[in-house]
């Protein structure tokens, strides 16, 4: 069957932090394909041109959900849709997480923690680290919590532990043996250098800026053992040993 | 009955409108959106002799109503291309178009010989890439360097010889006759036209490029003038492009010159957007009892 | 404190802000939105020797985020501008640059030498306007030609003179380069892009000219790239435009390179644009604790 | 005290015929400064770029009333806003109708019939002229009977006369003294021959695309024996006997 473009209904929003709405619509097609790690491609109104990329952090039946922060013109513009407006949603996109029956660390930095939803769901008794740069940010908390241990850092110690993610990642690194990880880069390069260290397997998921999402336009790459790989058509997640990163 | 299809130096199109070179990658992509047999034609990523990197990302940036890239022509090589990826696209009933990118006039000529043993179609010359230091766009710019590359290449093609213009040029009419005089069996027009973003918070231009190419419908007048300029001053046909998001869109191509119409930046907004172009100009035609889309070519009632 | 005061060719600015030539008049229909006082500058609208009736209506279109204009520099002439205008006008604390346009050489010269006795306190010369038959954009499209007639005007010219660089051209570097060379004691950039739209239903330009110039925010980009790619071939400051809409618009534009920045189009759609431009540098400025606004010029950090 | 951009709430909305929106928008400052002839312009989305301009049609009190006709994507988007939204608008603009006290006939064609309704309220007893392509067209019948006798004529004679008001006009040309006019090129082109004819006075109300619309660009000109008069400034309202017709 061929895919398509979906105009999806908004049924949910709520602004679950300052800046950060978490979004439910009617997707039925979407929700249904929808594996952990995919994501999808937003038109966020007439004030934008390009889609925006989102993931995709839940489903359930026809309702798929995703969570986003504003950071320019284009989220602005999504934050003012209503409840009963229509989104247009491309997706999903992307390869998502290849789930292993592992002793599982999910590690999660700001944004990056939304796409780990859904994967919490689908691993046994996952050890799940998110890291916040302070406390009004904190989110998804009690959502994680149903599947498994939370340890929750903030960058300035004003909620759960002080400092980073990956400290108390290395701290339990005993009990780990797959780390599935997203968000800012310095924290995926040290993942990905820890996990070499260890041994560990180590999936990743990437950013880019995006043209078509589909792997059409070779906009969105990011160096690879390969050369340049399309961020949307063979990742966001890619292993951590395939990645390269540089400066 | 609507006539939808072209006869476009010599080769049938089953209607006006083909994908550009470089936002439809090797088709496959958006074949997964629709029946690329839909097409009128495909052209395929920019092509070089060797394999190519590309520049490092960021590669896009959103502009007001168009994109700047610095995607640096990453392709894997014609010869990569014709064992891995034409015999997946030459599969599908449309014509292929292949996009051809060089550092020398050397190399053009080069894949142009390779090329014409080959299953494309037409082959579309680039002389006109913003995105690479070396050849692209310096071909482009000056009419004799035109007239050189494109009599040089016309020996080894034996294809029909598409030369895809530059915007970055004071007078194009100059560039399209040099173009034709020198044996272009047809023109098309525009490539992007260079720009730049600066981030204001971390005063780095956007693209890590620097620089890069402005399409989308932010270009769409500077193209549809430059179509109906070339068009003036030339007889060979057209293929116009540069901003096209909907059928109306390629009509006004067509008036000012065009005899087919490519649709690029427009599929990242919308992936069935070359369809709906087609089944726009349709509706256009139907709308005007217009029998034959060819009657559109030129129709502009300039004053 | 926050300094936003320019010298600019030795003349002391209060703000980066000018309003630029055609989309402005001659201030006073502005002046009914906000205090004139409050602008760096006000270029006036294009100025011919002998009065100039301009084109036939239609003379403005819509384009995706942008216009396409054909006004063809109707205009009272420079004497009437003297008479009529410029008193009324003068009696505001701003600099008024007074922008002239010329079908000869020896027309340009002529404006330069009365306007050199004049009030006003700079001399914008337009050899970029695409919307005239003779004159106009053939004196900025050929670095040979630009560097002529800016050696001769400048020999007339008593006040700074600014040279207003089409974005037509191949190479902008040269451009500037060869107006530099010759006098110029600053550029300014960009003019329009020319550009077309036509009626689908009428088959008829949507312009009586059929041809005009594109500005606004969808030439912003190439604007931004032509200022950074001045700025790196010459040492004599520039006046930074196209499709300026708000204040981090401004201050991309100074960190590709300008010194003052002018808002034009941007007036259309926001009558209190140019004060509002002038209000968003000052809060970048807060907001990333810069003292002087001159800093920001040239600031980009290219890869 | 300066003029500047209002942002004005829409409160009431009518689809009055097939693509006619009748418009009530909360703009207390325009709707006290303007005058029957006047125009606004109106920033009819994020879709479009320019604004857009408007007739005044009517006031009351703090609030403002124009009606347009969805003509392509700005009238379009215009149509979209819903009750409670606000519109950003410039105004009251241009030149309008100068009220004499004589006999007066107002002659109005299709869209051109706006603007004359708040100028029958000001005038005694005049005449007026509405000419629609076709019954369903028609508009206003009702507003306009309140402040003068109403001849309505159709092109397809489908209601009121056949034919164009011109013809109604002529036939009763010997009780006017004035004419007020607004409509197609040649609808008042015929009324500027006909009030030469017969000596008498004719204000007209010409359209042409504009820019700024408040006298900055020069984009919306008309002939005229002065030359090119910008029509939002010097305008929209014309003495006939200034205005040249050529082409
Ligand atoms: C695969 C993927 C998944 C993502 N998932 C989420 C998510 O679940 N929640 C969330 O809040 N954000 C997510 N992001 C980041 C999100 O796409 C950007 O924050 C958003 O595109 C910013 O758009 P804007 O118009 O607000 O910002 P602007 O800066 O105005 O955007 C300008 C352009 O840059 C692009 N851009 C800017 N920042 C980014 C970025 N960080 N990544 C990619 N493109 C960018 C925009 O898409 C747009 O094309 C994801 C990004 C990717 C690539
Ligand atoms: C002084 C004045 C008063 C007007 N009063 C009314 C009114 O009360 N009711 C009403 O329905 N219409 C009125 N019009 C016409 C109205 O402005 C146009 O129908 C409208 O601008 C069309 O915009 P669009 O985006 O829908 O069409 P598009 O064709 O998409 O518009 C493209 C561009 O052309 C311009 N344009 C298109 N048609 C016209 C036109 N006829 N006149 C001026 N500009 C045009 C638009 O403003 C825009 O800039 C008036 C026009 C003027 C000049
Ligand atoms: C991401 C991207 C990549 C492109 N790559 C090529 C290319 O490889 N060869 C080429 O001739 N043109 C290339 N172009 C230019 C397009 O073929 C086309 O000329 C231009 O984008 C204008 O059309 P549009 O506005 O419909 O996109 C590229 C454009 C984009 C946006
Ligand atoms: C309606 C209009 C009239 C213009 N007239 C002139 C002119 O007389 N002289 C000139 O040098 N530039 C003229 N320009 C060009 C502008 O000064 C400016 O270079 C261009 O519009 C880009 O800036 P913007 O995008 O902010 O409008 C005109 C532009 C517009 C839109
Ligand atoms: S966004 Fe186009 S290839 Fe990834
Ligand atoms: S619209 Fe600008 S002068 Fe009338």
């Amino acid at each position: 069957m061929l895919k398509k473009a979906h105009i999806t209904k908004l049924i949910k929003k709520e602004e679950i932090a300052k800046d950060t709405f978490d979004f439910y619509v009617e997707a039925p097609q979407i929700a249904k394909a929808a594996s952990p790690g995919q994501f999808i491609h937003v038109k966020c109104g007439d004030g934008t041109f390009l889609r925006r990329p989102i993931s995709i952090c839940d489903t359930e039946g026809d309702i798929l959900r995703f969570i986003f922060q504003i950071r320019g013109k284009g989220t602005a513009e999504l934050a003012q849709k209503e409840v009963g407006d229509y989104i247009d949603i491309l997706g999903p996109l992307g390869q998502g997480f290849k789930i292993k029956d592992k002793k599982a660390f999910l590690v999660g930095g700001g944004i990056g923690i939304y796409p780990l939803l859904m994967l919490a769901k689908k691993l046994k008794d996952p050890k799940i680290f998110l890291g916040f740069r302070t406390k009004d940010l904190v989110t998804l908390e009690e959502d994680f919590k149903k599947w498994g241990q939370v340890i929750i850092s903030t960058d300035d110690g004003s909620y759960g532990r002080k400092g980073f993610s990956i400290d108390a990642v290395k701290e339990m690194i005993d009990e780990c043996e797959i780390i599935y990880a997203c968000g800012p880069i310095p924290m995926l390069k040290a993942l990905k250098n820890l996990a070499e260290d260890r041994g560990i397997e180590c999936q990743i998921s990437l950013e880019q800026r995006m043209g078509c999402g589909v792997g059409a336009c070779l906009s969105c790459v990011c160096k690879t053992v390969r050369g340049y790989d399309k961020i949307c058509q063979r990742g966001p997640v890619f292993d951590s040993s395939e990645v390269i990163f540089d400066d | 009955m609507t006539n939808l299809s072209v006869n476009f130096c010599g080769v049938n199109f089953k209607n006006p409108v083909v994908s550009v070179s470089g936002t439809f990658n090797f088709g496959l992509e958006y074949g997964m959106y629709f029946d690329l047999n839909q097409l009128g034609g495909i052209t395929v990523k920019g092509l070089t002799l060797k394999p190519r990197l590309g520049n490092p990302p960021p590669r896009i940036a959103e502009t007001p109503c168009g994109i700047l890239n610095s995607i640096g022509l990453q392709n894997p090589g014609v010869e990569a291309f014709l064992k891995n990826e034409l015999p997946m696209i030459r599969k599908y009933n449309t014509n292929i178009i292949a996009n051809i990118a060089g550092n020398t006039i050397e190399e053009y000529c080069e894949m142009a010989k390779i090329l014409s043993e080959s299953g494309v179609d037409l082959i579309e010359m680039n002389i006109s890439c913003p995105n690479v230091k070396e050849g692209g766009v310096h071909f482009g710019t000056d009419p004799k360097m035109v007239a050189k590359i494109t009599s040089k290449v016309k020996k080894y093609c034996k294809k029909p010889l598409i030369v895809k213009l530059s915007p970055n040029v004071s007078d194009i009419k100059a560039i399209a006759k040099a173009a034709e005089e020198n044996g272009a069996d047809a023109l098309s027009l525009i490539n992007t036209i260079l720009g730049m973003r600066i981030d204001i918070n971390t005063k780095r231009p956007i693209l890590r490029n620097n620089v890069g190419g402005l399409s989308g419908p932010a270009i769409k007048p500077v193209a549809v003038r430059m179509v109906y300029e070339a068009k003036q001053s030339v007889s060979i046909p057209i293929i116009g492009m540069g901003g096209i998001m909907c059928g109306d869109d390629a009509v006004e191509f067509m008036l000012a010159g065009a005899t087919l119409v490519g649709v690029g930046t427009a599929s990242f907004i919308n992936p069935t957007a070359c369809v709906d172009v087609i089944d726009g100009i349709k509706k256009y035609m139907e709308k005007h009892n217009i029998n034959d889309v060819n009657s559109l070519t030129g129709g502009v009632i300039a004053y």
